[in-house]
C-alpha cells in the first residue's frame, strides 16, 4: 500500500463513516476525525519529503508507485510527489481542516454536507498525487463535481443560477482539457509502442509542435478556467458568492489551484514549444486577468464579490507567473497558490463568521465591528494586509518572487505586462483598506451589531491555523522556497531544451 | 459440427425460445386468479435462461455462416439478458396493475420473442437472417409500445412505430438490394471484398445507414424517438433505449467493420456527419423536455451520437468501447428507467417538474437517480465517465479531435439537463412532493443491480479488459 | 505620495530602478498601512477626524505613538527603517538615468519627511488639548497589529529578499552608495528638523512664516491641494472611471457572453422544437429527405 | 434473359415504385392508405432482388429467397399495423394521420 | 418487339399506373383494390422473370392474404362510400419533392452503374425441387435458420396482434 494512496483513502473512509453515522454531532466528529487525520499525514509528508530531500536524494519525485490499471490502454495509477505537490497537499490538507471547523454550525441536511464536501476533498488530494493523466483527469472532474450540489443546496443567494453557470463552464474547460489529454496520449508514442498518459513518461517525448500548437491552447484553457483566466472567470464571483463557507474556502484556496497546477504540470510542461510561442497570447489574458479582477474588487458591496474578484486577480497573477516560465517567476507562482490559498480561505472563513452573525455581507450595512468583534476584526485586517503583499507575510514573499521572475524578461512585451500586472497591488491596497475601513472601523451602523459575540473556540481554531500558515510562510519562506526550487529543476531542464 | 455443439452455439436463442414459449403455456395453464404468479415465474426463469447462457463457448458458425457465433457476440447476448432480466425486475410493478392482469403472460413472451430476434440479428452472417432478425427485433415490439390500453398515447405510440419502422426497413431493404446487385451475395463474407466506393454502393450503403440509424435514433432518422418513448410504458421505453438499440449498435458496428471496411473512408465520413448531427440535436431537445421519459429519450438520441465516436475508432478499440459503454449504459440507462417507473407507479408523476423536491420524501430513489445522470453525463466516479472518455479515446486513435472537441462541448450541454433533474430533485422546493413510499422488492433489487454496476463497472478494469481480449480475437 | 516616489523608478536603469521601485512599493505598503492604523487607533480615541482637536497624546498613547513615529521614520527614509533601504535603491536608479528625476526626489523626500513629521508633533507634542473624555489606548486587539507593523517596517529593510529568490539571473548590486544614501537621509532629517521647529512646541513661527510667504503657505497648507486632487483620483478617476466600468464591462460584456452561450443554446433549442411535430408523416418526410441528402452529398464527395 | 430488355427496365419500374411508396406514406391522410404505401415499398424491393437475381447471379436463388421471406415479413407487419390501427380506431374512432398527433415538442 | 417485350411494358405500365392511383384515390377501398392489381401485376413480372413460384406466392399470400386483411379492416374502420378531402398542400409538397429527387437520385445511380454481365453463367432453372432442398438446407445458400426465425417473427407478430387487441374480461 502505498503511503500515497491513503490521502485519497482517508477522505474516502472519512465519507464512508459519516454514511454510517447520524446527527449533526457525530458527523462533525467523524469530519474532524477523518481531516485531522490528513493533516497529520500532510504534515508527516512534508517532514518526510524534506528529510528525503535532505539526504541527498536526487529524484524528479518520491514516493512514486504505478499500478496497472487498464493495460491494454496503457492507463496506470501512478501517485508520487514533489515538492510543489507536496506543498499544496499541505496546502490543502490545512485548508479542510479549517473548512470542517468553519462548517461546524450546518444544520441543513448535514451529514450530506459533510461527505459532498470531503468528496470534494478526495477530488483535490487525489488531483495533487497523481502522475497519470488519466487519474489526475478523474480527479479532477471529482473535484469539480460536488461544487453544484455544495452550492445548490447549502449555498445562499441566486445559488441555481450561480451553481450552475459554475459548474457549466468548470466543465467546459474540463471537456477542453478532455481533448488536450487525449491529444498528449496519441502522441506520446511517435516511434511506434504504447501510448502513455504518464506524466514523467510524456516528458521524454516530443510532441510534434503543430500537434502542440493545437493542443497546448485546450489544455492550457481547459485548466484555466478553474484558474479564472479571463475571460473565463465569470464563474468565480457567483459561484464564490453564492457557496457557503466552506465551500468558498476549499474553492478559492485550492480548487483554483488545480487548475494553475494543472496549467504549470500538464499544459507548459508538456508542451513547452507551443507554450512559449502561444505565451504572449495568455501573458495578454492574465494581465487582464490580474488588473481588471483588482478593479472588479474596488467597486464590490459585497465581502465575499471583493474577495472573489481578488482571487481573479491574485490567480490570475499565478498564472501570469507561470507564464514567463523562468525557475524564480514559477517559483513565485507556486509560493502564490500556496499563499493565496490560505489567504483566500482565511478570508472566506472570516466573512463566512462575520456573515453568521450579522446576516449581511453588504458592507455598507455594517460599521465599526471592529469593537464587537475584535478577533474576527484583526484576522480580517491581517488578512487584509498579507493580500496586499505587506512583508511578514507570505504574500509579500511570493508577489516580490514573481515580480523578480517576471523581470528578468527585458523585451518591452514582458516589461510592460509586468509593470501593468504591479500596477495591481495599489490597487488591492485600495480596495483591501477600503472594506476594512467601512466596515470595520467607524461607528456601529447597526445597533443590533452591538449584541454580537466574538469568535467561539472552533471558529477561532480554523482561523489560528490558516494565519500560522500565512506568518509562517511569511516569515520564514526559505524552507518552502527551498522545497519547491528543488522540483522546479526538471521543469527549467526541460524548457531549455526545447527553448534554446 | 456435432449436434450438440450446434445447441451450445444456439443456447442463447434456443433457451429464448424455450423460454417465451414456456411462459406462453404457463400463462394458458394458470387459473385466472393466480394470474400473477406470471410474473415471478417469468423472472425466475429468465434468471435461469441468463445463468445457463452464461457458459462460454468458444466460436463457431452454423448453417453455412448465416449465423456466426463468437466470445464477444456470445457475451453482448449475455449483457441484452442482463439488461431484460432486470427490467423484468422492474416490471413488476406495473404489470400488477387491474388493467394487465389478462395480458401479463405476453408482455414476457413477446419481450423474449423480440430479444431471440435480437440474438440473431447479431450473430447473423448475412443480410437475410440480419434482417429478420431486426424486423422480429422490431415488428413485435410495436405490440408492446401500445401495451397501455387506457393510454391514448401508448396507442399512438404504437401505430407511430409500426409505420415508421415499416417505412425504414423498406428503405434499409432497398439499400440492401442495392449492395446485392453490386456485388452479387447477401453473405457478409462474400460482400467485403466487391464493395468499393462506387455511387451504387454509397447509395446502397446510405440506405441501409438510414435503417439501421432508425433504430438506434440517429439524426435525422430519429423522430419517432420521442414519441414513442413518451406513450410506451416506462418498462417498454427501456427495453425500447437499452436492449433494442444496444443489439443494432453492436451489429451495426460489426457490420461497419466487416463488411464495409473497404469503403471506410466513406462510412467514417457519414458517421462523422451523423454523429455531429445527433449529439446536437439530441441535446438541444433534451434542454425543454419536461416529461421524463422524453427526457431521457432525447438523452438517449444524444447518448446514440456518443457511441458513434466509438464506432470512429474500428477495429477492436473501438469495437471494445461500444461493448463496454453499451454494459455501463445498460445499468446507467435502466437505473433512471427503474426510477421513474418506480416513481410513476406510486404516483403517477413522469414530469421533471413533479420531481421537484423528491429527495426529501425518496433519500434513496433520488441517489439513485442522480447517480445515473452523473453517469450518462459522464462524471467520474461512476462508470459513464469511464465509458464516455474511452468513446472519445476510441475516436482519438484515429485522429477526429475535431470531432472530439464538437462531442465535449455537446456534453457540456448535456450535463446542463442532466443537472435540470438533480436541481429538481435535491434543490428546489416543492410544497407537495411525491409522497414517501415503498417501491416493491424485485425494483429495489434491480435499482441495487443497476447502481453496484454503475459504481464498479468503471473501477474494475478488468470487465474492460475481458472485453478487448473478446474483440481482439476478432480484428 | 510617495508612490509617486515609486512610481519613478520604473523609468531607472535597467533593472535596478524598477526593482527597487518594486521594493519600495513593498516597503511603502507597509509603513502606509501602518500609518493608516495609527491614525485609526487615534481617531479612536479621540472621536475625532481633525487634527486640530489633538495635541499632546504622546501621554495617552503611548503604544500608538512609538508606532507611528516608527512609521515616520520609516517614510522619512532615516535608516536603519525600512524606508530608507528601497528608498535609497530608488534614489540610485534615479541617479544613474536621470539627473532632473534625481533631484526631484530629493526635494519631494524632504518635502514628505516635513509633513509627516508635522503630523506627528502636531498630534503628539504640540498644544494641550482638553480632551471631554480622556483619551486612552486602543485595546490589544488592535495595537498588536501596530506593534507587529511597526517592527516589520522597522525591520523590513534588512529582509534580503534578493536572496529569497536564487534567481538564475544576475543578483542586483544593492550596495548602499554612500554619496546618494547620505543626502537623502540629511534631506530626510532637514525636514524633520523644520517640523520640530515648527511644531512641538505650541509658538506663532507658523503663523508668523504664513505672512512672509502669503500665497505658498496657503498653498502648502493644502498640501497643494494633493488631498484633494487624490479624492478626485481615486474617487473620480479610479473609482467611477474606472473600476466602475469594469465591473460594468465584467457583468454584461464578459459574463453576458458566458450566459448568451447557454441562453442561445436555449434559445435554439426552442426554435426548432417545431420540428418535432408529432406529425407521422413530417417524420418520413425528413426521414426520407436525409437520406436523399446524405446519398447526394456523399456521392458527390467520396464516390469513385 | 428476355431478349430485348435490359435489367435497366426494371429497375426503372421498381425504383419508381418504390420512391410512389414513399410519396403516398407522406402524402395520404389514413393510416390504412400508409400501410398500404408500405406495401408498394416492400413490392418494390422484392422486385429489385429479384431482378438482380435473375440478370447478374443466377447461379444462386439469394435474391429469390430474400424476396420471398419480404413477403413474409410484409405480411407480419401488416398484420400488427392493422392490430394497431384498429386499436387507434376504437380508442379515437378515426384513423387520420393528422389526428395521431398527441405526442409532439 | 417480341411478346415478353410488350408483356413487359404491359404490365410496367400496369404497375405504374396503378401504384400512382393506390396512393391518389380518395376512396380508400380503391385504393386497396388497385394495390391489389400493382402486387398482381408484380407477379407477372415475376412470370416473366421465369420465377414461378415466387409469382405464386405472391398471389397467395400477398395479393389474396394481407390486401384481403387490409380490405377487411377498411371495411371494419371506414364507410365505403367514405371520401377523403384532398391531402394538404404542405404533405402534397413534401410528397412530390421526395418523389422528384429520390426517384431522380436512384435512377440516376441506377442507371450510370455498369452491371456487369455474366456471360458464362448460365440460366439456373428454378424448379421446385431446388428450392424446397435449398429453402431447408442446413449450409450454404440453404435458408432454413432465415425460415425458423420468421416462424418465430409470426408467432411474435401474431402474440403482439394480440395483446393489442385483446380485452379484459369483465
Amino acid at each position: 500500500m502505498n503511503i500515497l494512496s491513503l490521502f485519497v483513502l482517508v477522505p474516502v473512509l472519512t465519507v464512508v463513516g459519516i454514511m454510517f453515522t447520524g446527527g449533526l454531532k457525530g458527523t462533525r466528529i467523524v469530519a474532524v476525525v477523518g481531516m485531522g487525520i490528513q493533516l497529520l499525514l500532510a504534515a508527516w509528508l512534508v517532514f518526510y519529503y524534506l528529510a528525503v530531500k535532505g539526504s541527498g536524494d536526487l529524484n524528479e519525485m518520491i514516493l512514486v508507485s504505478d499500478y496497472t490499471w487498464f493495460p491494454s490502454l496503457n492507463i496506470r495509477y501512478t501517485v508520487g510527489v514533489d515538492g510543489i505537490s507536496v506543498s499544496l497537499i499541505a496546502l490543502t490538507a490545512v485548508v479542510i481542516f479549517a473548512g470542517v471547523f468553519a462548517s461546524w454550525g450546518m444544520d441543513y441536511l448535514p451529514r450530506e454536507f459533510f461527505i459532498t464536501l470531503i468528496l470534494l476533498a478526495t477530488g483535490v488530494f487525489g488531483f495533487f498525487i497523481s502522475l497519470d493523466l488519466f487519474t489526475l483527469f478523474l480527479f479532477y472532474e471529482l473535484a469539480v463535481i460536488p461544487m453544484y450540489l455544495l452550492i445548490g443546496i447549502w449555498g445562499s443567494g441566486p445559488k441555481e443560477m450561480a451553481a450552475m453557470k459554475l459548474t457549466l463552464m468548470l466543465m467546459g474547460g474540463s471537456a477542453l482539457l478532455l481533448v488536450g489529454l487525449l491529444g498528449l496520449y496519441f502522441y506520446s508514442a511517435p516511434d511506434g509502442g504504447a501510448f502513455t498518459f504518464n506524466i514523467l513518461e510524456l516528458a521524454k517525448v516530443h510532441m510534434p509542435s503543430g500537434a502542440q500548437r493545437f493542443f497546448f491552447p485546450l489544455t492550457f484553457v481547459g485548466f484555466g478556467v478553474l484558474g479564472a483566466l479571463f475571460p473565463f472567470h465569470t464563474w468565480s464571483p457567483d459561484g464564490h458568492a453564492s457557496a457557503p463557507t466552506a465551500v468558498s474556502m476549499l474553492h478559492a484556496g485550492v480548487l483554483m489551484k488545480l487548475g494553475a497546477y494543472g496549467c504549470f504540470r500538464v499544459a507548459i510542461f508538456l508542451m513547452p514549444e507551443a507554450a512559449s510561442e502561444m505565451a504572449w497570447i495568455f501573458i495578454i489574458l492574465t494581465s487582464i486577468s490580474v488588473v481588471y479582477g483588482a478593479f472588479g474588487a474596488i467597486m464590490q458591496k459585497d465581502l465575499k464579490y471583493i474577495n472573489a474578484y481578488s482571487s481573479v486577480s491574485h490567480v490570475g497573477l499565478i498564472l501570469f507567473a507561470l507564464l514567463m516560465m523562468n525557475k524564480t517567476a514559477v517559483n513565485g507562482a507556486i509560493l502564490q497558490m500556496i499563499s493565496h490559498g490560505l489567504m483566500t480561505a482565511l478570508f472566506f472563513a472570516l466573512i463566512g463568521m462575520i456573515y453568521g452573525r450579522t446576516h449581511t455581507r453588504n458592507i455598507y450595512e455594517m460599521g465599526g465591528l471592529m469593537k464587537v468583534m475584535p478577533f474576527l476584526g484583526v484576522m480580517y485586517l491581517l488578512g487584509g494586509l498579507a493580500s496586499l503583499g505587506l512583508p511578514g507575510f507570505s504574500g509579500f514573499v511570493a508577489e516580490m518572487t514573481i515580480f523578480f521572475g517576471a523581470f528578468q524578461h527585458l523585451d518591452l512585451f514582458h516589461r510592460a505586462a509586468t509593470i501593468l500586472v504591479v500596477s495591481s497591488i495599489v490597487v488591492t491596497a485600495v480596495y483591501v483598506l477600503r472594506a476594512v475601513g467601512i466596515f470595520m472601523l467607524g461607528q456601529i451602523k447597526n445597533k443590533e451589531h452591538l449584541k454580537l459575540q466574538d469568535a467561539k473556540w472552533h471558529e477561532k481554531l480554523s482561523t489560528i491555523t490558516l494565519m500560522i500558515g500565512i506568518i509562517g510562510i511569511g516569515v520564514f519562506p526559505l524552507w518552502l522556497s527551498d522545497t519547491i526550487l528543488g522540483s522546479l529543476q526538471p521543469f527549467m531542464d526541460r524548457l531549455s531544451a526545447y527553448l534554446h | 459440427m456435432t449436434g450438440f455443439q450446434t445447441v451450445l452455439l444456439l443456447r442463447h436463442e434456443l433457451l429464448l425460445i424455450l423460454a417465451a414459449v414456456g411462459i406462453i403455456i404457463f400463462d394458458l395453464l394458470l387459473p385466472p386468479e393466480k394470474k400473477t404468479r406470471i410474473i415471478h415465474s417469468s423472472t425466475i426463469l429468465f434468471g435461469a435462461v441468463f445463468l445457463l447462457s452464461l457458459i462460454p463457448v468458444e466460436s463457431g458458425e452454423l448453417f453455412g455462416g448465416s449465423f456466426q457465433e463468437n466470445r464477444l457476440t456470445g457475451f453482448m447476448k449475455d449483457i441484452l439478458n442482463l439488461a431484460v432480466f432486470i427490467i423484468f425486475l422492474q416490471s413488476g410493478g406495473y404489470l400488477r396493475k387491474k388493467e394487465n392482469a389478462h395480458k401479463m403472460g405476453e408482455y414476457f413472451a413477446l419481450i423474449i420473442f423480440t430479444l431471440t430476434g435480437m440474438d440473431f440479428m447479431i450473430s447473423s452472417g448475412d443480410f437475410l437472417t440480419f434482417f429478420i432478425g431486426l424486423e422480429t427485433a422490431s415488428i413485435p415490439v410495436a405490440g408492446l409500445v401500445a401495451y397501455d390500453q387506457f393510454k391514448s398515447r401508448s396507442a399512438e405510440a404504437g401505430v407511430k412505430l409500426i409505420l415508421l419502422s415499416a417505412l425504414s426497413s423498406g428503405v434499409l431493404l432497398f439499400g440492401i438490394s442495392m449492395i446485392y446487385g453490386a456485388t452479387g451475395s447477401i453473405y457478409f463474407t462474400d460482400i467485403a471484398p466487391g464493395i468499393s466506393a462506387s455511387p451504387l454502393v454509397i447509395l446502397g450503403f446510405i440506405f441501409f445507414v438510414s435503417g439501421m440509424g432508425f433504430k438506434i435514433s440517429l439524426v435525422p432518422f430519429h423522430l419517432w424517438t420521442a414519441d414513442v418513448y413518451e406513450g410506451a410504458p416506462v418498462n417498454v421505453t427501456a427495453y425500447l433505449s437499452v436492449v433494442s438499440k444496444g443489439a443494432a449498435v453492436f451489429i451495426f458496428a460489426i457490420i461497419l467493420f466487416t463488411v464495409f471496411k473497404n469503403i471506410i473512408q466513406v462510412w467514417e465520413n457519414v458517421l462523422y456527419a451523423l454523429a455531429v448531427l445527433t449529439m446536437t440535436i439530441g441535446n438541444l431537445f433534451a434542454i425543454r423536455q419536461d416529461n421524463i421519459k422524453r427526457f431521457l429519450a432525447f438523452s438517449s438520441i444524444a447518448q446514440a451520437g456518443f457511441i458513434l465516436l466509438g464506432i470512429m475508432g474500428t477495429g477492436s478499440l473501438g469495437m471494445t468501447t461500444i461493448v463496454y459503454f453499451l454494459l455501463i449504459y445498460v445499468f446507467t440507462n435502466l437505473a433512471a428507467f427503474g426510477v421513474a417507473a418506480a416513481i410513476y407507479e406510486a404516483s403517477g408523476v413522469e414530469t421533471i417538474s413533479g420531481y421537484k423536491g423528491l429527495y426529501a420524501t425518496n433519500p434513496r430513489l433520488s441517489l439513485v437517480m442522480m447517480l445515473a445522470l452523473f453517469s450518462l453525463a459522464g462524471i467520474p466516479p461512476v462508470a459513464g465517465f469511464f465509458g464516455k472518455f474511452f468513446l472519445f479515446t476510441s475516436a482519438g486513435s484515429q485522429g477526429y479531435f475535431i470531432l472530439i472537441l464538437i462531442a465535449v462541448a455537446n456534453a457540456t450541454v448535456s450535463l446542463y439537463y442532466y443537472l435540470l433533474v438533480v436541481k429538481a430533485m435535491f434543490i428546489d422546493k416543492n410544497d407537495q412532493p411525491v409522497s414517501h413510499f415503498k417501491s416493491p422488492l424485485t425494483m429495489r433489487i434491480s435499482l441495487l443491480i443497476c447502481s453496484l454496476g454503475i459504481f464498479f463497472v468503471g473501477f474494475a478494469s478488468g470487465i474492460f479488459e475481458y472485453i478487448m481480449s473478446l474483440s481482439g480475437m476478432l480484428f | 505620495m510617495m508612490v509617486g516616489l515609486g512610481v519613478s523608478g520604473y523609468g531607472g536603469e535597467e533593472g535596478l530602478g524598477y526593482m527597487a521601485g518594486m521594493f519600495h512599493l513593498f516597503t511603502h505598503a507597509m509603513f502606509k498601512a501602518l500609518l493608516f492604523l495609527t491614525a485609526g487607533s487615534i481617531i479612536h480615541a479621540v472621536h475625532s477626524n481633525y487634527m486640530q482637536d489633538m495635541g499632546g497624546l504622546r501621554k495617552y498613547l503611548p503604544i500608538t505613538h512609538i508606532t507611528f513615529l516608527v512609521a515616520a521614520l520609516a517614510i522619512s527614509g532615516i535608516p536603519p527603517f525600512s524606508g530608507f533601504f528601497s528608498k535609497d535603491e530608488i534614489l540610485a536608479a534615479a541617479f544613474h538615468s536621470n539627473k532632473l528625476l534625481f533631484y526631484t526626489e530629493y526635494i519631494t523626500a524632504g518635502i514628505t519627511s516635513f509633513y509627516i513629521f508635522r503630523l506627528y508633533f502636531t498630534i503628539f507634542w504640540g498644544k494641550e488639548t482638553r480632551y471631554e473624555h480622556k483619551p486612552h489606548e486602543a485595546p490589544l486587539n488592535m495595537t498588536i497589529p501596530l506593534i507587529f507593523l511597526a517592527l516589520a517596517s522597522a525591520l523590513a529593510g534588512f529582509i534580503p529578499f534578493h536572496d529569497l529568490v536564487s534567481s538564475d539571473m544576475r543578483p542586483f548590486d544593492t550596495n548602499t552608495d554612500l554619496m546618494i544614501a547620505l543626502p537623502s537621509v540629511l534631506i530626510g532629517l532637514l525636514g524633520i528638523a523644520g517640523a520640530w521647529i515648527l511644531y512641538k512646541k505650541e509658538n506663532d513661527i507658523p503663523q508668523r512664516i504664513t505672512a512672509l510667504l502669503g500665497g505658498l503657505y496657503s498653498a502648502t497648507y493644502h498640501k497643494f491641494y494633493i488631498d484633494e486632487i487624490y479624492l478626485f483620483v481615486t474617487k473620480k478617476i479610479l473609482f467611477n472611471l474606472v473600476a466602475r466600468p469594469i465591473a460594468w464591462f465584467d457583468r454584461h460584456i464578459v459574463d453576458g457572453f458566458m450566459m448568451g452561450m447557454g441562453t442561445v443554446t436555449v434559445k435554439a433549442s426552442e426554435k426548432i422544437r417545431k420540428l418535432q411535430s408529432g406529425e407521422l408523416q413530417q417524420y418520413a418526410f425528413v426521414y426520407v429527405a436525409g437520406v436523399i441528402l446524405f446519398v447526394l452529398t456523399f456521392i458527390y464527395y467520396l464516390g469513385e | 434473359m428476355i431478349q430485348g430488355l435490359s435489367i435497366y427496365h426494371f429497375l426503372v419500374v421498381s425504383t419508381l415504385m418504390f420512391f410512389i411508396g414513399i410519396a403516398g406514406f407522406i402524402i395520404r391522410q389514413n393510416l390504412i392508405t400508409i400501410l398500404l404505401s408500405v406495401e408498394l415499398i416492400l413490392n418494390s424491393v422484392a422486385i429489385n432482388f429479384l431482378v438482380f437475381n435473375r440478370f447478374l447471379y443466377p447461379d444462386q436463388l439469394q435474391g429469390h429467397f430474400f424476396s420471398l421471406f419480404i413477403i413474409g415479413i410484409a405480411a407480419a407487419e401488416a398484420s400488427v399495423a392493422i392490430a394497431l390501427i384498429i386499436n387507434i380506431y376504437r380508442r379515437i374512432h378515426n384513423i387520420n394521420a393528422d389526428n395521431v398527433n398527441e405526442m409532439k415538442f | 418487339m417480341t411478346l415478353p417485350v410488350f408483356m413487359f411494358y404491359l404490365l410496367a405500365a400496369v404497375i405504374l399506373l396503378f401504384s400512382v392511383l393506390t396512393i391518389a384515390s380518395r376512396r380508400m377501398l380503391r385504393s386497396a383494390v388497385y394495390l391489389l392489381f400493382v402486387l398482381i401485376g408484380t407477379s407477372g413480372l415475376y412470370f416473366l422473370l421465369d420465377y414461378q413460384f415466387l409469382a405464386g406466392v405472391q398471389i397467395t399470400l400477398y395479393a389474396g392474404g394481407i390486401v384481403v386483411l387490409i380490405i377487411f379492416s377498411i371495411l371494419l374502420t371506414s364507410h365505403i362510400s367514405h371520401k377523403f378531402k384532398r391531402p394538404a398542400a404542405w404533405k402534397l409538397w413534401m410528397g412530390l419533392t421526395v418523389l422528384v429527387f429520390g426517384s431522380g437520385t436512384a435512377l440516376w445511380v441506377l442507371l450510370l452503374h455498369p452491371f456487369s454481365k455474366n456471360p458464362a453463367v448460365k440460366d439456373v432453372p428454378v424448379d421446385m425441387h431446388l428450392i424446397g432442398n435449398q429453402l431447408l438446407g442446413m449450409g450454404k445458400n440453404g435458408y432454413v435458420l432465415p425460415f425458423e426465425l420468421i416462424s418465430v417473427l409470426l408467432l411474435a407478430a401474431m402474440v403482439a396482434a394480440i395483446i393489442v387487441a385483446k380485452k379484459e374480461k369483465k
